[in-house]
């Protein structure tokens, strides 16, 4: 279960809670999300989009050190083989 | 002219400029009409000589080829086609995967009761202008009408004839180990495009189908490569899986592909995401894939882009040897995974 | 697509399979409790590729295949219910009820929409203002906001023709349960990003101490979740039972505060039938006092089915536990098969019957 | 053998051994398991060469002739026939009727999701053995399954081929003042059949359809008449009404019709008057018309008296100049009556 | 057929007409009141055939033509009213209503069921226990049995699911309407012989006399016809206003009193609209009250359609009474056709507009 | 309106009144009609019958005195032509 996508945030349609709804964009293609979990995004955000709504916001400090860990796994496994 | 009357039906029935009603199929002139104003007229008399029943197409030199298919997309238009397109492109596509030249097809159409005129316009003009463009005349019909709830707005069929080019006969027995699997475009456009406007699900841009004629590209491989070509197939339901699981039974070989490699438009990957679909196990209706003696594949190529029904073709892998799995698929994680045969229809998941 | 093709990067899942390889000095059982996650441990040969260095166990992931029968009599019946149209999420179509699947409903002229949504049902509620729109509300925690919306939604819309089965299931209690099986062989969870997403994991701490069980909040892609057993074969050779977040940048430690707000202004934590296990105490989510008129159960009681007795002969809770092999299971190949399953683990693509069925390696006929 | 997955839906399909499927359309392996076990293996394997794609049918010499008809009728069984019946004689008739011989058909399903195996079987084999028993292969298929509700059951498409006789061209065209228009058996079975079954109309005995196949009494009909035989039609939608008008339209004259003349089973009879139709705008389905020079006719009723799908030829009027009325029907009463074109479905009437 | 072939001899036919000829001094005008008579004399050409001596008038002889557009549109709104069908006879399906007939009504969605007999209606009724059945209970006197037939045997197997839209029509008071009209020119009548099975004639005789009209009960075949038409001439000849039974094989004095205690049960005599004609007192049955569960008027009451305001424009009253010719009528082959009618007497095959409109000699393509 | 055909009661079904039915036979097809207005039709009876219920009974001797009638009609008509 709970297949979540990130898409980025390009348009906010309505702020209001419980209705709150946002255009999101995955990979070129763009859907009214509904924002009610996230609705402090700004636009150019990612969030995790699940069943149509928005769960969570990306959080890009954490993803950035993640892919430098990654980066230096390369690293470290070119060297050790 | 005499008034249309019934005996059957008191009282007369009214004639409902608006709609297709059941009295349009019941074989008298609310019928003919509407076949000699709204199809014929459409269709052009020459092309469609008794639409009611046989017609008469002179002698046929060659081998003959003979496909049909019926055609149900709900909805009846989407983005990128519509249900006439597929029912002429689809028919086509079946006689040019099979190596031979469409020469003409017959039209059969079964329409609900309360089907707009509007909508039935549409469509036949659709086929008109798709039949037209393909240079493949539409020489025979058929109309039926049935109850309101009984069908899903319309139907077709279409049934096509061809003549097979020479005597080279492409098969998917003929695929030797090392050919190269040569997909003609992006994947997955057709059923994407179908299932977003069947359900709704509002996408921008709405995806739209791939829905084009492959008669020329077709005829143009087999001349550039004769022999070279092994087999073609238009990766229609079941998807690009489909056709590489037919070809792995036919042949005993092993299919191998590398998902890196496959043509898929940056907007239909976003969609298959969202749903959870397999790119691979989605309809298409006029990208097809090639089996390639593997020095060919550039020829292959360079023959491809040429038409305009073909858009990015590119080499997605190889035939080998079979060990366990008649289908492979690598995603870059090392070893391969076998790839699943298609059974079921595609429903967007969650999990 | 960022914030995913980075995840699928060949050369550095080599890398961790490598590390993971290099560091695991014993085959450790490792249980994933989310569907998605053992979809892509399949489709990317995860499992496989480690078969040699960890043990990997698809738990009762799929809250597709923990739906009780019981709640699929009652969708199929509502859908049979004159007037009636059963939206759901295309997942549910195929689970088995006790007599049929909702998919053999609509063959025999049940009414059943599929959604992507739950709040793509309440357009069909406005769209059909004469029938009755019944929402099938499964789903882990990460799901229960988007059905606690629509509930929220469709008060304040007034749209008397919108109700829901209450069906949601929650992770944790499953996880304790597993864990007190008496043959239980699980050493170390991954634990299911999206579900934390919303929960967040403070509530794991306790639980790994209690069970004294290292528990890695982990991602789906192939990255991530080589990165989460990673993590999670490290805490085990250094014998912490602590939990880890591998999935930082969408898991924060009290999880989405606005979402269990919704979850909680709907909803109550409830016992709850899964399949395959019985009840697990707190194992689920039940519809306010509040939202009573909302909940198909109360408003079609009518048609509610009779406690439904399980799936007979299926050893499901066994596999999912890891007791057993599915190969163990009698009814396994022979009268379950994925066109005819008896049971949960043989009905998902992700279950762990059908992954076995699937990968064991069966005569094909080539020409000598 | 792997088993058959789809990485497109959790949890995957149960294959259901009573009924037809969404999964049966979907061009995977349980497609091709249906086509191959419940489709292919009746019709004979060396009939239907690839059931899902294009057939090679090989060289035809002479003028090709090609029909396309839809089969929508409910409900699927009656007696005296089924749709598979239907479906194989009415394209074969079609030919006939324009006088060619039947080559081939090919056969197109729509089926409708939930459609029982024993109904779906029976009408297979009923397809089968009909083709067989007219000598006419199928060498070309579709199958298309639609959701529940979007159609009703089963739909079937066939689109026949044949070659003309010799250069003989009938039409109506071709019809004289004086031609004699001889009807082959006795009318409106077929579509009392079909009516009385629909609406639970509870006859007893039930009546039962004309559904016959009439290449072979076509064919010797024109053998043993040449150019005197001008054109013939089977009465299927909208009766003889339906033909005699279109005749009179395409020939210009009038068609004159004694009704005591009319061949017509006292049962039928029975029915017709009950529900107050008019035998002459009721369906037939292995019933025809033929127009022939009148020095002929007795030859022309000799030669169907050898046939078992005519019983009772019986010559019912004749072409003449036209006047006012296109269609005119003597009713002994002393004037004769214009026959109305058939327009609308035919109600049972109580006024 | 016994009964019936009898009456078709085309020798008989050609003597009787060759009488009325003999007899008749000048063209009398004859109005047959029943559609099935108005269809047979169309049918075997009599009417065109004593053209020159009898002038024959389509009086509202069809009670699918003269029922109120009103009563069309509630039985429109009851197709279209989810989980109801109505059940009709075939020859209601293309009755215009004020903006659509049950026929396109069904195009749009609503469900109509086409039945030989009420009492099918009734068989339909059990085989969908969850839907409503609504019959549509049209026709005069002689259909007046079979339909409180199925009120009676509804009531007894108390099938809750089963009700009516009652429709009936009496025939004479609408007789009464024509000769009280100013310019009326009917100066004989055919009584409609199915009509009489039931009545008998008993009631047609101060009629006749109050109107000074001879009245001829006559029958159906051509023969029936001719020997009503040629004794009815022969009473206005001899100036006789008095009553004659020429149906003497179906039709007795007293009628049907088995039948005519059915209708009583279920049925009591009401003003009726008349398409065409508006209020005709006593012109209808209503349901009497200890059936008002079967009576969808009250069933359905939320979904009664304001009152129909009648076909605008259309002459029909005045043709159907013989005042003006169809052609006479503005709309005629106009704004009027069979195709698009605005009136009853240009919707039914038999009706008075529709036969002129089809015998019209209009030109033919014939090449020179 | 009114179409009504004579058929021939060929058994009876149910004599119970409002429930009475017969097998009716019209030129060689039968079917089940309502009789509650017909209950003291005999076996070998022509009906009349209209929308599934029988209305009347046909009368032989009436029938078969306007048939004489008929026939004299028609000599008549010979004589004088
Ligand atoms: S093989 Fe089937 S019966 Fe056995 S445990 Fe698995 S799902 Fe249950
Ligand atoms: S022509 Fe039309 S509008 Fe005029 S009276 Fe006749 S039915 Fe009415
Ligand atoms: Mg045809
Ligand atoms: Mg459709
Ligand atoms: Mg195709
Ligand atoms: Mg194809
Ligand atoms: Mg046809
Ligand atoms: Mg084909
Ligand atoms: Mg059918
Ligand atoms: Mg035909
Ligand atoms: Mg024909
Ligand atoms: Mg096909």
């Amino acid at each position: 279960m709970c297949l979540g996508v990130p898409g980025r945030v390009v348009r906010w349609i309505n702020r209001e809670s419980n209705f709150a709804k946002a255009e999101v964009e995955f990979s070129g293609v763009r859907r009214e999300i509904h924002m009610a979990c996230v609705t402090d995004a700004n636009l150019g955000d990612y969030v995790i989009v699940h069943a149509g709504i928005a769960i969570c916001l990306v959080d890009e400090v954490e993803a950035e050190q993640t892919l430098a860990e990654l980066k230096s796994l390369g690293e470290n496994s070119d060297e050790t083989p | 002219m005499n008034a249309p009357m019934s005996p059957l039906a008191c009282p007369r029935p009214t004639t409902s400029d608006q709609t297709i009603t059941l009295a349009h199929g019941e074989g008298g002139k609310m019928m003919r009409n509407l076949i000699r104003d709204r199809i014929v007229s459409k269709l052009g008399e020459t092309n469609v000589q008794r639409f009611s029943d046989a017609a008469c197409v002179g002698t046929i030199k060659g081998n003959v080829a003979i496909s049909t298919d019926s055609y149900v997309v709900s909805p009846l238009f989407f983005p990128g086609g519509d249900i006439g397109t597929l029912a002429v492109h689809g028919t086509i596509n079946d006689l040019a995967m099979a190596g031979a030249s469409p020469l003409f097809l017959t039209l059969s159409l079964i329409l609900e009761e309360g089907l707009p005129f509007e909508v039935f316009d549409r469509v036949i003009d659709s086929i008109a202008e798709t039949a037209n463009t393909c240079g493949v005349p539409i020489v025979a019909g058929d109309t039926k009408v049935v109850t309101k709830g009984a069908a899903d707005g319309m139907f077709l069929n279409t049934t096509g004839v061809g003549v097979h080019h020479d005597d080279q006969r492409m098969s998917a027995k003929q695929i030797q180990p090392g050919d190269t699997l040569v997909v003609s475009g992006p994947i997955a456009r057709h059923g994407i495009a179908v299932l977003a406007a069947r359900e709704s699900l509002e996408f921008m841009p709405p995806p739209a189908s791939d829905s084009a004629a492959l008669h020329r590209v077709a005829a143009d491989l087999q001349s550039a490569l004769g022999n070279d070509l092994r087999t073609m197939r238009d990766a229609t339901r079941g998807g690009v899986a489909a056709v590489l699981h037919e070809w792995a039974e036919e042949s005993t070989l092993a299919m191998w592909v590398d998902e890196a490699q496959l043509p898929l438009l940056p907007e239909t990957r976003g969609v298959c995401e969202l749903l959870g679909l397999d790119p691979m196990f989605v309809a298409n209706e006029g990208t097809f894939v090639a089996a390639i003696a593997s020095h060919r594949t550039e020829d292959a190529i360079s023959v491809m882009k040429t038409h305009s029904s073909c858009g990015d073709p590119a080499p997605i892998g190889y035939a080998r040897r079979r060990e366990i799995s008649p289908v492979l698929v690598s995603r870059g994680m090392g070893g391969d995974q076998p790839l699943d045969e298609p059974i079921a229809a595609m429903l967007p998941r969650i999990c | 697509m960022k914030h995913l093709d980075e995840y699928r990067d060949a050369a550095a899942s080599q890398s961790l399979i490598t590390d993971i390889r290099a560091r695991a000095t014993r085959p450790w059982v490792l249980m994933d409790v989310c569907g998605g996650q053992t979809h892509n441990l399949v489709r990317y040969g995860i499992e496989r590729e480690l078969a040699d260095c960890v043990e990997l166990i698809h738990g009762p992931g799929c809250p597709v295949c923990v739906t009780a029968t019981e709640l699929i009599d009652f969708a199929v019946a509502l859908a049979l219910r004159p007037n009636t149209i059963v939206a759901s999420f295309g997942d549910m179509l195929r689970v088995p009820g006790s007599s049929q699947s909702l998919m053999q409903a609509r063959e025999r002229g049940g009414r059943i929409q599929i959604v992507y949504s739950p709040l793509d049902a309440l357009a069909l509620a406005r769209q059909h203002p004469n029938a009755e729109i019944v929402f099938l509300a499964v789903g882990f925690e990460t799901t229960a906001p988007a059905t606690a919306l629509a509930v929220i939604q469709a008060t304040k819309l007034s749209l008397n023709n919108f109700s829901i089965v209450p069906a949601h299931v929650r992770v944790l209690p499953a996880m304790e349960t597993i864990m007190r099986m008496p043959d239980n062989r699980v050493e170390g969870f991954l634990a299911a990003g999206h579900v934390c997403c919303i929960t967040g994991f403070e509530a794991y701490q306790p639980f790994a101490s209690r069970f004294r069980v290292p528990i890695v909040i982990t991602g789906f892609e192939p990255i991530d979740l080589l990165r989460g057993i990673l993590k999670t074969v490290e805490l085990l050779e250094t014998g912490q039972a602590i939990v880890k977040n591998q999935y930082s940048r969408t898991v924060q430690r009290q999880g989405n505060l606005a979402a269990q707000s919704i979850i909680d202004q709907v909803y109550e934590v409830d016992d709850r039938d899964w399949r395959g296990f019985g009840t697990i105490s707190g194992g689920g989510y039940r519809l306010r006092a509040e939202y009573s008129l909302m909940n198909a159960r109360q408003k079609f009681a009518d048609v509610l089915p009779p406690k439904g007795r399980g799936d007979v002969d299926c050893r499901g809770a066994d596999v999912m536990s890891g007791k057993i092999k599915p190969k163990q299971c009698p009814a396994f190949a022979t009268t379950c098969t994925p066109q005819s399953p008896l049971g949960a683990p043989m009905v998902s693509s992700e279950g762990a019957c059908a992954a076995y069925y699937r990968f064991e390696p069966l005569p094909i006929k080539v020409p000598s």
